[in-house]
């Protein structure tokens, strides 16, 4: 599937305004004022908008640490998910979960999970659920290069596999797992090999394309959906910052990360489709403006939100409150 | 009135709540065709079908993993842990996942899964499959911790653990599958939180659960025959504990021990000790005494296993302990 | 490699061990004399005296629950063996592991595991350890097909290919895993498959063919002594009795099992290759004779044996004897 | 003196260990050419090369697996968990397998592993990043427990971990990582078991372990302005447990206070806490008082967090407490 013109600027606004939100944080974590952890996606937004494009609100999410891109291409709200860094009560955890844990049940956004590997299995609950309804929903989940190397993940896409639930197994690719190469970790070039030893059909993409990513996320979506069981997809991407705030990146040079950065950009490279098929630098330059206007937008909202009264601590964590 | 094994009245109670909720999955290694190792299953697949009796292939993390994604999205799967020694290969799931992902979405999600799973030693299947680790989920919040001693409340409170809206542990012992005890016809589920009384008695008070119940009962009778009033308390679930039957009674003997088959260091009596004392200070004659496995690793030779699991007779003696009888 | 005919006839020895060792505890089990797990290996002990014919006593192995075939063949006593099975002092474990557990550390038979796939990592280190010493030592470790399913299988099979370790997976693929056919829990006619997402050079065998596994076992031997790295064998056989005692084995028909052990029994068609080969049915009668005499000297001496005293408990734990 | 950070002394640790004895070898995540998360490894690869430096792949599981065997074959591996919540992914190898293999083996192999992590929260790392788990460990007999609270300490019982023979987890507190104190130029592997009184008291007896022990010593002070006089104990190890000084200290004040980060529902607390009764029940003045984490998953928000992690202020009211000052 080739995505129209309306779904490519889509796609375009949502990798803005991953990126916008990501940098935002960082600036915020500087300032302080964002705390604990933060795991930036900027050079991968590709990888969520171009899924995003290809899924219905009521599909699943989970997604990992990583994945502020992912749920907001997803539609999460912008707002919820910056009170959330903030630690705010009307965060999209209520503050409880920060940066790794974001959810959105109406969205589809099932907690995005902070333990490497440990999506793997609970996505083939949420296929199963909705298979067991009989509806024709999809549940995705986005991992690492170095997830991969997990058990949950072969037992998970065993299970997927012999259970023949539509569960969309989406491995970014970026080549580190932290300042580790996978090169070091694993002996596969294509991470998708290993897909195949569960007989899950699987393919390699251009995870920096959104119009790649879309298409291969159809073809998992559409296998899905018609009962054809799960897909893995190997999206080869990049981050182009470190793996946390304060990552002083000595394991890599910075000559492939300017390639990158200034080569391979997704959002550079979807802004020149764009052009291509015929927007304006004015038109870009808009979208720009509106994602920056969301995020000062959803800055202040954060900002302007209370904390959370103490005694939340301890509501849910059981169906009923637990006594002080 | 009828008389079950523990297992029966297991078995009885997953039909009755199957029946009841067409969300309810089973998931497990062996448990279709087979029915389980301890045949708690027996039939269930014939009877619900194959998609909500599955087996699964040997992968603890994949499996329970899944059921947390099934509980997620509005199912009340069932996932049978073969050993309790294996939790140690699904940790991640049960500890990190289960129990936190309510809390860690504010709410949003809720994971109404029951694991059930049997523990203990006595058979010699030594270290690696007679562990008995429930203090484990105690220390770790966001799951409920059964552990029943008889058919009936087997019954009963695996039908509660289909009720409730978070994660269950439910703990049976292997020991007890074979135990007999009258189960109604009709049962209602039993609430968790809510210890009984299971023989009354006035020096000293013996509080425990799952299996030990039985030895506690047995040393209860022996201490009779010493001239000494065993007061014995099945707390049935440890989370919640229903410290207020505990301390009732603790306030009349002024005495109590603790007794359970896990290891005693930092076993789940230190804590049941703790809170004893902590709210009972000024009432208690002397320290609230502990019973529990050797800190050591469960061995396989039947003198040795023996000399390692408590018997009626440590309980005996510890409560001995306490009236300064030792 | 083919076996010598002197080979031959200790492999057939080693056999005839095994199952006569595992019958004799099925009986003391029935008696009571042997409590807690008992797991035969009858009809699979080809790949037990395949593999131990191609090892050397300094090459590590690590079984399981069901390795009392590989650990005899391996060189354990049979009568420490049968004395740990009595749990007696004079025990190979000093009676405290049982059947599950069997150790012999000077045949390089290290703890036997009772948790379906944790012997594959572990194997890794024992591998590595040999490499690091410049030694040219392996390390094998058998699991069956349901075991391939764990995630340790995963994560140690990726481990022992990136460090090019000399580790030698055996997989038995008995078809069940307990109760449940491998054909319902993974999607692979052959599980070798799976080795090649880790580029570990694997084949499939019959495990009940004693050349086959031998050959098979000696080509990985080879290449782990020479510094090739990890090898897979998938070694096809069958379990022709129950899991374990009282296994109603309503799981699959008769005849199935009628078929295997009539048909493809391993001893029987290794001594149908002793007798082509000019053994006559006299001397293998001997062989048989003089593993009787072994098995019923090895049940006298454990009964013989003590019970170990049961301050033992508290040695063996740390170093240093806990204080009672 | 010289001062070094609590990393820059694991690190000195590492490599005079390491340059003592070629059988050490390190694994874990970045551990290479990053030199670790924390930097405790940074420049280790480089000074003793990659055979004996290793990045593994993220494979808790795998990796302490591997160090469990090397252990078993002679080597004295150290294996670095990144964060104690991952614990739960390599359980199994932690807990059925290096705590059992010796006694499994009767005594034929030994694990002599060291398994380095940090653990607790304060940063906002939320619910599956904050976690401290020593009671779990304690729990399973098996392994020696090691929290320093300061640089010395670290380095000194580092030194000592690599000279057992046994398994031992070594745990670290990220909140600990650039507190600094003096180290000497020459240090001895401090021996397990060893309890330091940290500061001399007379009115209530505080024992604690890792950071906790900086904020038992807040707290002394606070009581201090308050005409309370408090003993301070580092326990340095929990198992083993220097049970003498507590007693010693206990008899002397009548009064207890029991401190970790851990949830204090079956913490290493309740423990303690049951011994010092069990062991000193005719000189306690009041029932020992324990200081924990609420048992609730640690949330990341920061008032959240504050409000469920122990502070110096709940260890001065737990004290207060004792001497019914509340
Ligand atoms: C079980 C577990 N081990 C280790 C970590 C620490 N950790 C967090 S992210 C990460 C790297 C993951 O790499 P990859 O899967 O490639 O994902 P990426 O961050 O590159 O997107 C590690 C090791 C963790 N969170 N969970
Ligand atoms: C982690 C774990 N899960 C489950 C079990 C229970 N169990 C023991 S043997 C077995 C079947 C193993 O099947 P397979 O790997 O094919 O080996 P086989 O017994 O057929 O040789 C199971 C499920 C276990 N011991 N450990
Ligand atoms: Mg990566
Ligand atoms: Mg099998």
């Amino acid at each position: 599937m080739t995505l129209s013109t309306p779904q490519l600027r889509d796609g375009y606004r949502m990798m803005l305004l991953a990126r916008a939100f990501d940098r935002k944080c960082e600036e915020l974590f500087q300032q302080g004022i964002i705390r604990g952890s933060l795991h930036m996606c900027i050079g991968q937004e590709a990888t969520g908008a171009g899924a995003a494009l290809a899924l219905r609100d009521d599909d699943i999410l989970i997604t990992n640490y990583r994945g502020h891109g992912h749920a907001l291409s997803k539609g999460i709200s912008p707002r919820a998910a910056m009170a959330e860094m903030l630690g705010r009560a009307t965060g999209c955890c209520k503050g409880k979960g920060g940066s790794m844990h974001w959810t959105d049940v109406k969205k589809g956004i099932m907690p995005a999970n902070a333990i490497v590997g440990a999506g793997l299995p609970t996505v083939v609950g949420c296929a199963l659920a909705g298979q067991l309804d009989g509806l024709d929903r999809v549940a995705v989940t986005f991992f690492g290069d170095g997830a991969s190397n997990q058990g949950t993940a072969h037992e998970a896409m065993n299970l997927a596999s012999i259970w023949k639930v539509p569960a969309i197994y989406i491995c970014e690719n970026n080549l580190y797992s932290e300042m580790t190469p996978i090169s070091k970790t694993a002996p596969n070039k294509d991470l998708a090999e290993r897909a195949a030893a569960y007989h899950i059909p699987a393919e390699v993409v251009d995870g920096n394309d959104i119009e790649a990513m879309f298409d291969a996320v159809c073809r998992a979506v559409t296998r899905g959906r018609q009962g054809g069981g799960p897909s893995f997809i190997e999206a080869k991407t990049y981050r182009v910052v470190g793996h946390m705030i304060g990552d002083s990146q000595i394991y890599r040079s910075k000559d492939e990360v300017e390639e990158w950065r200034t080569q391979r950009d997704p959002i550079m490279r979807a802004g020149a489709k764009l052009i291509e098929r015929g927007l304006t630098a004015a038109e870009l330059e808009a979208i720009q403006t509106s994602v920056d206007a969301t995020i000062t937008d959803a800055v202040q909202f954060a900002k302007d939100s209370p904390y959370p009264d103490v005694r939340e601590v301890y509501v849910d964590v059981f169906a009923e409150p637990i006594p002080a | 009135m009828r008389e079950l094994t523990y297992s029966q009245a297991l078995r009885e109670a997953l039909i009755e709540e199957m029946d009841r909720d067409r969300n309810i999955i089973l998931m497990g290694e062996d448990i279709g065709v087979y029915g389980g190792l301890f045949k708690v299953t027996d039939g269930l697949m014939a009877r619900f079908g194959e998609a909500r009796v599955r087996e699964t292939p040997i992968t603890e993390s994949g499996f329970i993993g899944a059921a947390v994604g099934l509980a997620m999205c509005g199912k009340h799967p069932m996932a049978e842990l073969m050993f309790m020694d294996f939790a140690w290969v699904a940790a991640d799931q049960l500890f990190n996942q289960a129990c936190k992902m309510r809390q860690m979405s504010g709410g949003q999600v809720q994971v109404p899964l029951v694991v059930r799973t049997q523990q203990g030693g006595g058979r010699g299947n030594a270290a690696q499959h007679s562990q008995s680790l429930e203090a484990h989920f105690a220390h770790i919040p966001g799951m409920k911790i059964v552990l029943p001693s008889t058919p009936a409340d087997a019954k009963g409170l695996l039908k509660q653990a289909f009720r409730e809206q978070d994660p269950v542990i439910f703990i049976e012992h292997k020991l007890l599958y074979n135990t007999k005890g009258d189960v109604p016809e009709h049962m209602d589920p039993i609430p968790f939180g809510e210890a009984t009384v299971k023989r009354a008695g006035t020096n000293v008070t013996i509080v425990s659960y799952s299996r030990t119940v039985l030895h506690a009962l047995e040393a209860a009778e022996t201490l009779a025959t010493q001239g000494i009033s065993a007061e014995v308390i099945d707390l049935r679930t440890i989370y919640p504990l229903d410290m207020a039957t505990v301390l009732r009674s603790v306030k009349k003997t002024n005495r109590a021990v603790v007794a359970h088959e896990s290891h005693r260091n930092s076993g789940f009596g230190a804590e049941l000790a703790s809170r004893i004392t902590e709210q009972a200070f000024t009432s208690l004659d002397a320290p609230v005494e502990r019973v529990g496995a050797l800190d050591v690793p469960i061995p396989y030779s039947q003198p040795l296993e023996s000399a390692t699991l408590p018997s009626p007779d440590w309980i005996v003696a510890a409560a001995r302990k306490t009236l300064y009888k030792a």
